[in-house]
């Protein structure tokens, strides 16, 4: 999965893939060792949803303002599951997924249909319904207290240690992420990365694009969803704010700071957004917005390749000679909107 | 009326224009022929202020434009025709027909670009992208008229359009030209070329190779055909 | 039946509110392709400009109506030069991101300088109620119906009868080929940002002195006002005001008669909208 | 004091030898003034006070105040509090101004087997359904409030009563508190709506008001904050009150009078758990807090002095910071100090039961100085402010 | 009219805009294997008519029959499923996308467009149309930019590319819509004896404007005006009729 790592940098000499796919397998495996574990467990679950996220957004040009829907509608779901039957963990963060997925089949029925910033505006009109769903239907979801006390089952295992529980959850966003790579790197993901460019051309073709996009939307929302349920789990708590449109707004930073359509860069965005925000909090700071609003325009005004986009165009200037024996690499547009140049990203507002 | 000295441009680090040289008198419709990719198209946005030269100088009735912004080159007198043909797909016909305001005296009124496209007549309240490709043409066309200009820069204003209309335009560029209106036409259809134009620009690699009269053409057209296929 | 009409009216006063902001919002992208965020924020510094000028400068309401949105243009036309046009040749989204990050930092700005209680406005320029037949309104708030009102159909009548919407939508569309056609359109394009600016100020002007004046009073009305826009038709001018009356009213008898869904009914509304009339109910559906 | 700060791990009795209390608060957000930062020197106040006291007798004089926001949000909370703890070894929270957050806060304590005194957040579920043997109630709660106001302002004459709640979790368990204490004084709620939360737009609601039939005598209004301000605003300008339509406030915070303005409010009756010019005792404290902070106190800042100093006294008698051993020191502890008269701490829910008060809001011409809003009407005692022990709560 | 060798048919069809009826009343026979242009005034309703016939716009009255088969009111994908495939007047490809690309985008759907929809296979799978992707560029002469992307291509090359897509669907039935527009008199040539030598086979419909292609290529010519069928017949028999030449090629054009 993280051999995508590798694709991304294609052209580079395969020791380096090797090396990149080696050190990112390393620093997941230490995380919770140099961080506060809660902490680690966090980055892997907003990682997981910003790489879920971009396989919308950069790979199908869709930008969904309206994620929270399935993130929250997971963990509100996965919080069910695990209080009242009892089952191990995984049972319920998949229950959750399956339930988001679900969700977001009408929603993505009638979205689809429309795309920039309409698309946008329908993602999150349905998200606030969801949203107010959960606010009213408080004997289920416990409204504004949220649910509290979700437990960490899995027979045979201890997981109240949070540096346990992070290698508990670790398994699950790895495969969430493979899951993400084989999905742009499918035939699958060149159809939609080409309907992204140019929707009509793609059905001349003979493909129907609207269920290439809600599959891709569905995708999307199961993986948002195993994050969102595998974070309620974390925390024990499911409450409004995962539903909220900020919760939303959240991924979209995480996202473009990452560097829209790298994929991984979402992981390395998620990872900054997170850590920023632990930072902040333990230093007493309480401008948290001041600082992502701060960090949403430096972003957008000076480096809208994100940093992974940065640091690949760093690399690549670096390494002059990248032999040429991957030459489609160079042109394929998925894998290398964040290396090449400031492109945006192509959802289109009509 | 316009000269262009020494005119060099590029995209990065290709070079699409290599100090190219030519001059257009008032009353005079000059084309620009060459190969896709000689450089027509950009050396008219560089006249026209819409592509930074590396080198060279553009003149406007003796006096040196190069330095001024796109739209005070437009207020002196300079119309232009893009090769996209720069429709408003957002504004009616009427409202993308009336926006450049009117800079010279020859400039068309309203009621006879309608009479001369009745097309657009019919469709002035649609939106600018409603419009087929050929009528997009034509209102790319009308559109100069309507402000007037005393430098006509049309590139390729024939492309899509049924030949009754390319003879039309003929007509029109022929009108102009009486008016002393400066043309500079950018044309791959050689022969329509020659019903219009006095002489002629040969581009290649960015560079003028040669500057014909319309004599010269039609009598070596097979030549000219045969360089400009190659 | 009273009661019904009672709430028609309240209904059109919140949506005084509702179309004064989204009339902003669609004059910005109708001209300018800007989806603004931060419009929710520069109504919520138009209503703090009303409390600052009264609390420090002593200046009244009036004062405030005149200057608050003066300044908020300027600032408005700062923010177009200095960030926003960076980026209009982008993907329209980029904008709607930036703006979105400048609603942030606005408002805790303002909550790092003031807190985040309301703050008091108490020099609302008349009192009292104005019989209006079937009952009696507070005269305040028939003002504020009023001046919406005026406000809307002065800008429609602007926008449509004279050259500065098309002027300002060609600009936008294809700048540079604007220049080519002989028009500055820095100077269309900026001021018509401060103007959309301005009208958010207004609208906070006069909200302050009947709605808590705090730091998150834009946040949380700007996605509704989203939604009246997408309703409307996106930079549909025409469409953007009936739709903030419109949605006021119905919100305001929903409050009466389905409080369960006075929240969802704007979302609920806009589904169906988009799904009939995908462009909104004015919008011309445009060209891909 | 990372990780397991379970006993013994530091040397002596007290864990890592010192003695840390976190406030976990509103700092940023429209509780930040009722609260805030007022309740972290409230807390180091009564920190100093206890190592002045105590000098070398203290069990530790190395005591940390630390802080850290929630922002109203539940599962901000939850995090802070876990991350309190468990990262900052805090041994025991105080404050949390939102019943969300503080039920959150809650269950992270039982989870953690570490204290948690609330003083911030009004629901009754705290000592009710979701007690739990970690956590105390110490200022005042929605059953205080209704029946402060409720019962009083229906025996006074108001009998019929019009309630508008914000829907959501507070103004829900307001309401249901309000109800049965107006109808048990033998008044009438003509009619109660939900109001969107949150919301700036109430005229649907009071323009109703006065055509009610009958027409009720008070408009009960239970929002609070931001929404809180909206209402009485437009009460004003709806003139509501001339059409004889009295309000009544569920509750009020000092710092909600300062942002509406003393002259909209003058004359409105509410209940509260404490204020500063309540007497000698109570003004000495707030002097001293007002020099620290240069504001006057709120209540909540107020119980979370006499919290904390409540707590560090117990600490000092047990010997230790063990949760348990400390609890077992408060549990029926009789209290007596600025904030909470009469007071006991009852074992059987973690409720301190204490004195309350009936007030009234002064006009301005009557203040002596800026920040005196209120006037005593009558004091609740104890035995009457607070509701008995619910069957629901089980301290395990 | 419509007979056993009739491949497309369309009876009375109409297309409206807002009021403005850009079809009118069309009834098109198109002979199997045959070279069918149609040709006609700006506006005429060319382009909108290639829309009704790959589904990208529905019709607002009328009937289409393609092979033997209703295909009124499908969309175009299905269409295109059926052996129909078209380029685009303005030229419309995927800008980021290598050259090969397209075409195996384009052979995948041919092929099995089902697969398409498989998300968990690996795209290595795509390797398969590597081969038959060089084919087609081949044959229109663009072998040696298979890697470069589509953006980067000058004017002539992209509509190579767009000819190339079309082709490698392997329809029945192609439409293109003013396929020599904008290119140098070298690509017109090359693309001309690129038309006719793809020909064989397989029916062609184009929208041309410039006559000496329309004259190469056409076996039948059909004017439109205004929305109706003009007249329809061999290309020497209608470039003489006198309405045709009013009303397109203009008077002296002989
Ligand atoms: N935006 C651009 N970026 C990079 N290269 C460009 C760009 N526009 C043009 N070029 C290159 O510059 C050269 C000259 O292009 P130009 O468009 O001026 O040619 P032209 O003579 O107008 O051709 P055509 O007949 O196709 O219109 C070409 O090699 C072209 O590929
Ligand atoms: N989506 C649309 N909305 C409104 N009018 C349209 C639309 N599409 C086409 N039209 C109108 O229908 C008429 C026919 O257009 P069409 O594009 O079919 O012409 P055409 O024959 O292809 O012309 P050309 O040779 O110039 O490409 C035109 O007048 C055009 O303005
Ligand atoms: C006004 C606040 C301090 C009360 C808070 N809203 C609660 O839920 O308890
Ligand atoms: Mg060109
Ligand atoms: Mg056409």
């Amino acid at each position: 999965m993280i051999l995508a790592l590798v694709h991304r940098l294609a052209g580079r000499p395969a020791w380096i893939r090797w090396g990149l796919l080696a050190a990112g397998l390393f620093l997941a495996a230490v995380l919770p060792w140099v961080l506060y574990p809660p902490v680690a467990t966090d980055i892997l679950c907003w990682g997981l949803f910003a790489v879920a996220f971009d396989l919308l957004l950069g790979h199908a040009g869709l930008l969904s303002f309206g994620h929270a829907a399935f993130w929250g509608g997971s963990a509100y779901v996965t919080g069910l599951i695990a209080l009242h039957s009892g089952l191990p963990f995984y049972a319920a963060v998949l229950g959750g997924a399956v339930a988001a997925a679900l969700l977001a089949l009408p929603i993505g029925y009638l979205a689809v249909r429309r795309s920039g910033i309409y698309f946008a505006m329908i993602t999150l009109a349905f998200a606030q319904m969801v949203y107010f769903v959960a606010n009213q239907w408080s004997a289920v979801t416990g409204g504004e207290n949220g649910l509290q006390g979700i437990p960490r089952t899995l027979p045979g295992a201890d997981l109240s240690d949070a540096f346990t529980f992070y290698y508990a959850a670790l398994p699950v966003v790895l495969l969430g992420l493979a899951a993400a790579h084989r999905i742009v790197r499918s035939p699958f993901g060149r159809v939609t990365a080409a309907i992204r460019d140019n929707p009509d051309r793609v059905r001349a073709l003979g493909y129907s694009a609207d269920r290439y996009k809600l599959t891709v939307f569905t995708a999307s929302a199961f993986l948002s969803g195993l994050a969102g349920g595998l974070f309620a789990v974390n925390h024990g708590f499911a409450s409004l704010q995962e539903v909220d449109w900020t919760t939303s707004g959240k991924v979209v930073v995480m996202t473009v700071l990452g560097g829209i359509g790298t994929l991984w860069g979402s992981l390395v965005g998620a990872a900054a957004i997170v850590r920023l925000e632990d930072w902040l909090s333990t230093a007493g700071f309480e401008q948290t917005d001041l600082v992502t609003g701060g960090v949403f325009i430096v972003v957008v005004l000076l480096f809208r390749q994100g940093l992974w986009g940065t640091a690949t165009h760093l690399l690549r200037l670096r390494a002059p000679s990248a032999p040429p024996e991957e030459p489609e690499a160079d042109a394929e547009s998925p894998a290398h909107a964040g290396g090449g140049g400031g492109r945006g990203f192509t959802a289109r507002a009509k | 009326m316009l000269d262009i000295e020494g005119m060099s441009a590029r995209y990065g680090e290709a070079t699409a224009l290599d100090g190219a040289s030519l001059t257009v008198g008032a009353g005079e419709v000059v084309t620009l022929v060459g190969r896709n990719g000689a450089g027509k198209t950009t050396l008219l946005r560089c006249v026209m202020g819409l592509h930074r030269p590396a080198a060279g100088r553009v003149a406007l009735e003796g006096r040196d434009i190069t330095a001024a912004p796109a739209h005070r080159r437009a207020r002196l007198g300079l119309g232009y025709v893009p090769d996209d043909r720069g429709i408003y797909a957002g504004l009616s016909v009427e409202e993308n027909l009336t926006l450049p305001p009117v800079a010279a005296g020859s400039a068309w009124p309203l009621a006879r670009v309608y009479e001369t496209f009745p097309v657009l007549a019919a469709r002035r309240r649609f939106p600018g992208g409603r419009l087929s490709g050929g009528e997009q043409q034509m209102l790319a066309l009308a559109r100069v008229l309507r402000a007037g200009a005393r430098v006509l820069l049309c590139d390729e204003p024939t492309e899509g359009l049924a030949p009754v209309t390319v003879r039309q335009i003929g007509d029109i560029l022929r009108g102009a030209k009486e008016h002393g209106v400066a043309v500079l036409l950018v044309e791959q259809n050689l022969r329509f070329a020659t019903t219009v134009a006095d002489r002629h620009y040969l581009l290649a690699q960015g560079r003028v190779v040669e500057a014909l009269d319309n004599r010269d053409v039609k009598q070596r057209e097979d030549e000219l055909l045969a360089h400009l296929g190659l | 039946m009273t009661s019904f009409l009672q709430q028609l009216f309240n209904g059109l006063v919140s949506g005084s509110f509702y179309a004064l902001l989204a009339l902003g919002l669609a004059v910005i992208f109708g001209m300018l392709r800007v989806v603004n965020f931060a419009h929710g924020a520069l109504y919520m510094l138009g209503a703090f400009g009303a409390v600052v000028l009264g609390d420090d400068a002593g200046l009244g309401f009036w004062w405030a109506l005149l200057l608050v949105p003066a300044a908020l243009a300027v600032a408005g036309m700062a923010m177009e030069r200095l960030l926003v046009q960076r980026l209009t040749a982008l993907d329209p989204l980029y904008n709607f991101l930036l703006t979105f990050g400048i609603a942030l930092v606005c408002q805790d700005l303002l909550r790092m300088k003031y807190g985040s209680h309301s703050r008091p406005y108490d020099r609302a320029p008349f009192g009292g109620t104005v019989d209006l037949g079937l009952f009696d309104y507070p005269r305040y708030q028939v003002f504020v119906l009023a001046v919406s009102v005026v406000v809307c159909v002065a800008v429609w009548l602007l926008l449509t009868r004279t050259r500065i919407g098309t002027v300002v939508r060609a600009s936008t569309e294809r700048p540079e080929l604007t220049r080519a056609f002989g028009i500055d359109t820095r100077r269309w394009v900026t001021p018509v940002f401060g103007f959309g600016v301005a009208l958010a100020g207004l609208a906070g002007v006069l909200a302050a002195p009947m709605r808590a004046v705090n730091s998150d009073m834009g946040a949380d009305l700007i996605i509704t006002v989203f939604a009246v826009v997408v309703i409307g038709g996106l930079g549909s001018v025409f469409g953007s005001v009936v739709a903030g009356f419109a949605i006021g009213m119905i919100q305001a008898l929903g409050n009466l008669y389905v409080p369960v869904l006075s929240q969802t009914s704007v979302y609920l509304l806009m589904a169906v909208v988009l799904l009939v009339r995908p462009a909104g109910l004015f919008g011309k559906e445009e060209h891909a | 004091a990372c990780g397991a700060g379970g006993p013994g791990s530091g040397g002596g009795k007290i864990s890592g030898g010192k003695l840390t209390l976190g406030v976990l608060t509103d700092l940023s957000g429209v509780y930040a003034d009722l609260a805030g930062n007022g309740a972290v020197a409230a807390v180091q106040m009564a920190a100093d006070d206890y190592r002045k006291k105590y000098g070398d007798k203290a069990v530790t004089q190395k005591i940390d105040v630390i802080k850290a926001d929630h922002q109203n949000k539940p599962e901000v909370a939850n995090t802070q509090a876990r991350e309190m703890y468990e990262r900052k070894g805090a041994d025991a929270i105080f404050d949390v101004p939102t019943s969300s957050a503080a039920l959150a806060v809650e269950t992270v304590a039982a989870q953690q087997k570490k204290l948690y005194f609330n003083t911030g957040a009004a629901t009754t579920e705290l000592a009710g359904k979701s007690c739990n043997a970690y956590t105390y109630e110490w200022a005042y709660d929605s059953y205080m409030l209704a029946h402060g106001t409720g019962t009083q302002v229906t025996q006074q004459g108001g009998k019929n009563w019009y309630l508008i709640y914000p829907d959501y979790a507070f103004g829900q368990d307001m309401q249901a508190k309000f109800t049965p204490a107006i109808e048990g004084a033998g008044g009438r709620v003509v009619a109660k709506d939900p109001t969107p939360f949150p919301s700036d737009n109430y005229s649907t609601f009071l323009l109703k008001a006065p055509t009610l039939n009958p027409k009720p005598d008070v408009l009960g209004a239970l929002q609070a904050g931001g929404d809180l301000a909206n209402v009485v605003k437009q009460y004003d300008q709806f003139k509501v009150k001339d059409k004889g339509v009295k309000l009544a406030i569920g509750l009020l915070f000092d710092s909600d009078i300062k942002a509406i303005g003393a002259d909209k409010l003058a004359g409105t009756m509410f209940t509260t758990a404490w204020f500063w010019n309540l007497d000698d005792r109570s003004r000495a404290w707030a002097q001293r807090f007002q020099k620290i902070t240069g504001k006057l106190p709120t209540f909540d800042q107020a119980a979370d002095y006499s919290a904390a100093t409540a707590y560090l006294e117990a600490v000092q008698k047990a010997g230790t910071d063990k949760a348990a051993s400390v609890s077992k020191v408060l549990d029926g502890m009789p209290l007596d100090d600025f904030f909470a008269r009469n007071a006991t701490v009852r074992a059987a829910d973690h409720r301190v039961v204490h004195d309350a008060y009936l007030a009234k809001v002064k006009a301005p011409s009557e203040a002596t100085q800026d920040g005196d809003y209120t006037e005593l009407v009558r004091t609740i005692p104890a035995a009457q402010a607070f509701d008995k022990p619910s069957p629901d709560c089980h301290l395990g | 009219m419509e007979d056993a060798r009739t491949i497309l048919a369309t009876h009375n069809l109409c297309r409206d805009f807002h009021g403005f009826r850009a079809v009118n009343a069309v009834d098109l026979a198109v002979e199997e294997g045959t070279v069918h242009a149609l040709v006609g005034p700006n506006g005429a309703g060319k382009t909108t008519l290639f829309n009704l016939l790959t589904g990208f716009l529905p019709p607002t009255a009328g009937g289409i029959r393609f092979a033997g088969t209703d295909i009124t009111r499908l969309p175009p994908e299905r269409i295109a499923r059926l052996g129909v495939a078209r380029s685009f007047q303005v030229t419309s490809l995927f800008a980021q996308m290598a050259v090969r690309e397209h075409v195996e985008l384009a052979l995948q759907a041919r092929s099995r467009e089902k697969e398409g929809r498989r998300f968990w296979r690996s795209e290595r799978l795509m390797r398969r149309f590597e081969a038959p992707a060089m084919d087609v560029l081949a044959e229109v002469g663009l072998a040696g930019l298979a890697t470069r992307p589509a953006g980067s291509l000058p004017y002539g090359q992209k509509r190579a590319l767009e000819l190339a897509l079309a082709l490698a669907l392997e329809p029945r039935l192609l439409l293109l819509d003013e396929p020599t527009a904008g290119m140098g008199l070298e690509d017109v040539d090359r693309t001309v004896a690129l038309i006719a030598r793809i020909r064989s086979g397989r029916t062609v419909v184009m929208v041309e404007h410039n006559m000496t292609v329309v004259g190469t290529l056409a076996d039948t010519v059909t004017v439109l005006q205004r929305g109706e069928v003009l007249v329809t017949g061999p290309y020497r028999q209608v470039r003489q009729d006198p309405r045709v030449v009013e009303a397109y090629l203009g008077a002296d054009v002989a």
